[in-house]
């Protein structure tokens, strides 16, 4: 790539970060479905490691990909826990809607 | 050998420790293999030290490990072995050791069985720390440890709330007691800077010799030693602590706790014989005691009850023997009564048992054909209670009777004492008669385990021959001085046991009526609620602290922090409003916290 | 950009050659089992029968475009496409000789996973649309043994570009100068053989497609050019695996006398005829016992691998 | 290639769009895919080939595959759909979109006059790998924790319970 600078002004980056994780935040606030609450989280932990890796290009050192790598290592965790979760929530109600469970007992 | 010592209170504490903590993952067998063995390797041990103390005959003083320093007070955990200590360690582990067979097999089943001999063991070696201690700080530890042990093992049954209660009883009732010593040793610290007992005991009678504080330090010590070993006027928990498993109530009232007051009073009695008021009234509270508890084990229902106040009254032989200067023949008599009280108290357990958990004497009856192992226990028991010939207890009561009329003749103490033998005699008679003659009441259930036989057999044996047991008590008390008593005197000691036993045969054949008419009468019931004195604390002294309490309830100082509960209480209702379970909302309010933040970023 | 020309040249040769390789290999496949099965192949179009292919061809194309009603029909034209296209793209990086890498990327071998993975979706997607019970079953279990089965073969990978220092497939050739891979990768090499049938959905781990369980797994609503699609991706992927093999662990276009392309294209041929005869051969494990040998077997052996190379060469 | 890089933004975020009100969620996921595979090229063209090349192996290659497993798993049908679109209809996202609005504007207001000196370098596998387990091993380990964290969770989570009163099975 080229070394004398950036390919893009950084704005531009943290910009379109912002309009990516403000999607993903909107979809986290209207989706009653559990699926869908997951794949708009997921655009927005994009949005952050996004960030991550353009910070660390700015600085040309690789700290930015290891926090990339880490975000990367959240979101299988996240996402192996919320699906197991899923998974429990469509056997037990035969629905993923999110608002049926505001039950709590204890 | 003396190396071995510190093994003897470690080996109960650490096995105690083990089944407190992880016992209740472990088997029934493993647990009774811990909580036995452990004090079988105490009492082999204690056996192995006995003998060499026995050929040598010089008190032994292990090496002191620090404990804690401050402000010139050094104390140590330090081990002191001497006759005194010899003939406590070998009741303590000896019978110890029986009783802890016998339970094998009394709680066998019982679902806190670890925790149950986590207590006992914890018992037992608290019970050896105070008999070995060097230190009074040590003796201290051992003195509460015993004190939370009964507590916890009276309430062992905690899901009655009965049985709460009278645990709570006995400790908060010791505990004057226990203040009472720790004032004791407060002085002792304040005027000798040290808390080794025979330093103490040392200085004490060179400084002390006709000074107040000898008389003080006595009462106080005095007053520790009537809380553990119910005497009077602190002897009223004593009954209720009837309400834990019978072994324990075995363990208690002979090789534990309730012989501390008078070992207390063995070891101290450097500092009594300093204040010779305070012998007196300890002779005078151990009379009192024992007559006034004898009549209530007269006429009272309930059969370990009977036992109960029977102990208290023994008890008060031993501190009438203490007070007269008769120490030698208190220790005496405190071995040979761990002999026959546990003899007894198993043998109740069995009966208890094989009639199902039934207590009251009144349903009980005819036993002797249905069970005549514990009949024979119960015979030899109540013989060696009553002080028959040929008994150990007749020559430990013996001695304890003819030495104090040596030393102070036929005071008022003596002639209670006196007379307590033959109430004495008459109630073991009582008991006996009414337990296996008269009508068969309730069909008993033979139940005959070998380990509850084995434990009994001993302790018949014991009861039977214990005072052929050699005391190596010579080098701590001073010799007694021999002096000549009347024949008219040693005749009316042996006689009275006789005298009981003949007014009790003569009632149970022909006085049908008459104890119809005594069993109800005033008099009679007054003795069986213990002459009264459970009435009394309570409208003299918790009464009135309940009212003072209730009070209290709605004080002026408890407003601020009322209101502080009320707010959080408020304001948790206010949050919770929050807490809805919609996911949803909490991620808007992130998102609306985010943007408030970056709003004030922004501005 | 003068450049371009090139570019446009060499790509649309690569891409010539390859559909012409892989369309050879159904009829070489065809010709080869019937030697081994002692029967004849298709011998009657032309000489040996070679124009069976087109043949073939002419017949899929004449078929009609057929899309279930109940199916997903975006999803469904997209799922073929996306497995042609995936395995098509893993070819840039294949160097048959030095100086033809189309493009030799500095991350090579991982492109190469990145395009694997991506791979599952064709199958995945294809069965999802078809809104059919065994496309389903079938691209279920694709999901799952793709998803085991990358997993120790990036691991087992890991070896070489440990010994060659690098993910570019140019350069791992090179270090292969004195030794071939094969030798100290030995394990390696097995694992990533197993991996790589199992990527390729061949037999004996072709159960995504089981026949006789699944009909035609994944892609039994297909029909035409789309089935077409799916069948050349999967002789594509024979073609892939063994000319990965090749590079990785059999020295590339390294060798005496013969130029390199050569070289490449006999290696490559040898692995082909050993897919073709592990077809003919072996037989078809059960489902557990595939996913069972992928991760109690074959995926500690991978690590046990990783750790023995890092080892010596630390 | 700048333009490259705005075009894959584009992409990216109508995708991203596409995700959030989309109804089937085979199609969402899909779309989302696409979002993964053009933040891949933008972290390719940035420098960052490593980052491009786990996006696309872990994220879009194993994390989402394992998001359509599940669907295909749950196998919802037709009636979902219709589900989604009538909760969709609701007043129900002007709230939350009046509010990622406010909150993308505050964000570009405060990053727009962002100004820093870029010293831009491609940064390889190799750079990471050093610091991956040079400076940051610590993290790696708590990454690994993390994950046997989730691998015990899901486990436990998935694992198929006893009839219990009172729930349906």
């Amino acid at each position: 790539m080229e070394s004398q600078g950036l390919l893009i002004p950084i704005e531009h980056g943290l910009l379109f970060a912002a309009a990516l994780f403000c999607i993903g935040l909107a979809g986290v606030l209207t989706r009653r479905n559990l699926l869908f609450m997951l794949m708009s989280l997921e655009l927005m932990l994009n949005a952050a490691a996004f960030v991550f890796v353009l910070a660390g290009a700015v600085h040309g050192n690789a700290d930015g990909q290891v926090m990339f790598i880490l975000i990367l290592t959240l979101a299988a965790a996240e996402v192996a826990l919320a699906l197991a979760l899923v998974v429990q929530l469509y056997r037990r109600r035969r629905s993923l809607d999110i608002d049926s469970l505001d039950g709590m007992r204890g | 050998m003396t190396a071995w010592l510190g093994w003897i209170p470690a080996l109960p504490l650490f096995s105690s420790l083990v089944l407190l903590l992880v016992g209740g993952r472990l088997g029934q067998r493993l647990v009774t293999l811990l909580g036995v063995g452990s004090v079988l390797g105490s009492a082999l041990l204690s056996g192995l030290l006995i003998a060499d103390f026995l050929a040598e005959g010089a008190a032994v003083t292990t090496r002191q490990l620090p404990w804690l320093s401050s402000m010139g007070l050094e104390v140590a955990f330090g081990l002191y072995f001497d006759g005194l200590s010899a003939v406590m360690l070998g009741v303590i582990t000896g019978v110890g050791l029986l009783i802890h067979l016998y339970s094998a097999a009394y709680m066998a089943g019982d679902e806190g069985y670890a925790r149950f001999f986590g207590y006992l063991n914890l018992f037992v070696g608290a019970m050896l720390l105070l008999v070995l201690a060097d230190d009074f700080l040590l003796l201290y530890l051992g003195w509460e440890g015993v004190g939370l042990c009964s507590f916890l093992l009276i309430g062992f049954w905690y899901r009655e709330p009965a049985n709460g209660y009278a645990a709570r009883k006995a400790f908060v009732v010791t505990r004057v007691g226990d203040i009472a010593l720790a004032v004791a040793l407060l002085i002792m610290i304040q005027q000798f800077g040290t808390l080794h007992i025979q330093t103490v005991i040392e200085r004490a009678q060179l400084q002390w010799l006709g000074s107040d504080w000898s008389f003080w330090v006595a009462l106080l010590l005095l007053g520790g030693a009537v809380g553990k070993s119910a005497q009077l006027p602190l002897q009223t928990w004593l009954p209720d602590a009837m309400a834990g498993p019978t072994p324990v109530s075995a363990l208690i009232h002979a090789a534990t706790m309730v012989t501390a007051g008078v070992y207390l009073i063995a070891r101290t009695q450097g500092i009594f014989l300093l204040a010779p008021r305070i012998m007196e009234l300890v002779a005078l509270v151990g009379a009192l005691t024992l007559f006034l508890a004898a009549c209530s084990a007269l006429v009272q229902h309930d059969l370990k009850r009977v036992l109960a106040y029977s102990t208290i009254s023994q008890i008060g032989y031993m501190f009438f023997a203490l007070g007269a200067g008769a120490f030698s023949a208190a220790i005496f008599h405190l071995m040979t009564h761990a002999f026959f009280k546990a003899l007894l108290f198993l043998a109740a357990g069995q009966v208890i048992l094989s009639l199902h958990h039934e207590q009251d004497l009144r349903r009980m009856g005819g036993l002797l054909r249905r069970l005549p192992f514990s009949a024979l226990c119960f015979a030899i028991g109540c013989a060696a209670l009553a002080a028959l010939p040929l008994t150990s207890g007749f020559y430990s009561k013996d001695a304890i009777l003819l030495q104090a009329y040596g030393l102070h003749g036929g005071s008022l103490a003596w002639w209670l004492a006196l007379a307590g033998a033959a109430v004495t005699a008459l109630y073991s008679l009582r008991l006996f008669l009414k337990l296996f003659f008269g009508e068969a009441v309730t069909e008993p259930s033979p139940d005959m385990r070998p380990t509850l036989v084995v434990p009994l057999a001993l302790l018949c044996l014991l009861a039977l021959f214990g005072a052929l047991i050699p005391q190596p008590l010579g080098a701590v008390f001073a010799p007694l001085a021999a002096t000549e008593v009347p024949a008219a005197v040693h005749g009316a000691i042996l006689i009275m046991p006789w005298l009981g036993l003949v007014t009790g045969v003569l009632l149970w054949r022909y006085g049908r009526g008459f104890r119809q008419r005594w069993s109800d009468s005033a008099l009679a019931r007054s003795w069986r609620a213990g002459w009264g004195f459970d009435a009394l604390y309570d409208g003299l002294l918790v009464q009135p602290l309940l009212l003072l309490a209730r009070l209290n309830r709605k004080d002026l100082a408890d407003r601020p922090v009322q209101f502080v509960a009320w707010l959080s209480a408020r304001g948790h209702a206010w949050l919770s409003v929050t807490q809805n379970g919609r996911l949803r909302r909490y991620a808007a309010g992130i998102a609306l916290g985010a943007v408030l933040v970056l709003t004030v970023v922004t501005l | 950009m003068a450049d371009v020309g090139v570019i446009v040249a060499r790509v649309l040769s690569l891409l010539g050659l390859l559909i012409v390789s892989a369309a050879l290999l159904t009829w070489l496949e065809r010709r080869l089992l019937g030697l081994w099965q002692d029967r004849y192949g298709p011998n009657r179009v032309g000489p040996f029968g070679i124009l069976q292919v087109v043949a073939d061809m002419l017949k899929l194309l004449g078929k009609h475009e057929f899309v279930p009603h109940f199916a997903d029909r975006p999803v469904f034209v997209l799922a073929p496409a996306i497995v042609l296209v995936t395995v098509l793209l893993t070819f840039v990086i294949i160097p048959f000789t030095p100086a033809f890498p189309l493009v030799d990327m500095n991350i090579g071998l991982l492109f190469f996973l990145a395009m694997t993975s991506l791979a599952v979706y064709g199958i995945l997607l294809g069965g999802y649309a078809s809104n059919n019970k065994y496309a389903l079953l079938g691209a279920l279990r694709s999901a799952a043994q793709t998803l085991s089965y990358e997993v120790f073969m990036g691991l087992s990978l890991l070896g070489v570009v440990l010994q060659a220092g690098s993910f570019s497939l140019g350069r791992i050739v090179e270090a292969q100068q004195g030794l071939w891979f094969c030798v100290p990768q030995f394990l390696g090499m097995l694992l990533f053989l197993f991996a790589g049938i199992a990527q390729s959905h061949r037999l004996p781990f072709d159960l995504p497609e089981a026949e006789h369980e699944l009909t035609a797994g994944f892609h039994t609503e297909y029909s035409g050019m789309k089935f077409g699609m799916f069948f050349l991706a999967e002789y594509l992927g024979v073609i892939l695996v063994s000319s990965l093999m090749t590079a990785l662990f059999f020295g590339g276009w390294l060798g005496p006398v013969l130029p390199g392309w050569l070289w490449f294209v006999l290696k490559t041929g040898v692995f082909v005829v050993l897919f073709v005869l592990m077809r003919a051969a072996l037989p078809r494990p059960r489902y557990d016992q595939l996913m069972r040998f992928g991760w109690k077997c074959l995926l500690p052996l991978a690590l046990l691998n990783l750790i023995v190379t890092g080892w010596v060469l630390l | 290639m700048p333009f490259l890089f705005y075009l894959c933004a584009l992409i990216a975020l109508l995708a991203a769009w596409q995700v959030i009100r989309g109804v089937n969620a085979m199609h969402a996921l899909l779309y989302l895919i696409v979002v993964l595979l053009a933040i891949a090229l933008m972290f390719f063209m940035l420098g960052a080939p490593f980052a491009a090349a786990l996006e696309v192996i872990i994220y879009a290659g194993a994390i989402m595959v394992l998001m359509v497993f599940v669907i295909m798993m749950l196998n919802q049908g037709d009636s979902a759909v219709g589900q989604e679109r009538a909760w969709r209809a609701g007043r129900i996202w002007r709230g939350p979109a009046l509010l990622c609005a406010v909150l993308l504007a505050q964000l570009g207001y405060l990053l727009l006059p962002a100004v820093v000196s870029a010293d831009a370098a491609a940064v390889d596998a190799v750079a990471v790998g050093r610091a991956l387990y040079g400076p940051y091993l610590l993290l790696v380990e708590l990454a690994s924790m993390l994950l046997l964290a989730a691998l015990v969770g899901a486990w436990h989570l998935t694992r198929v319970l006893k009839h219990r009163p009172g729930e349906e099975v």
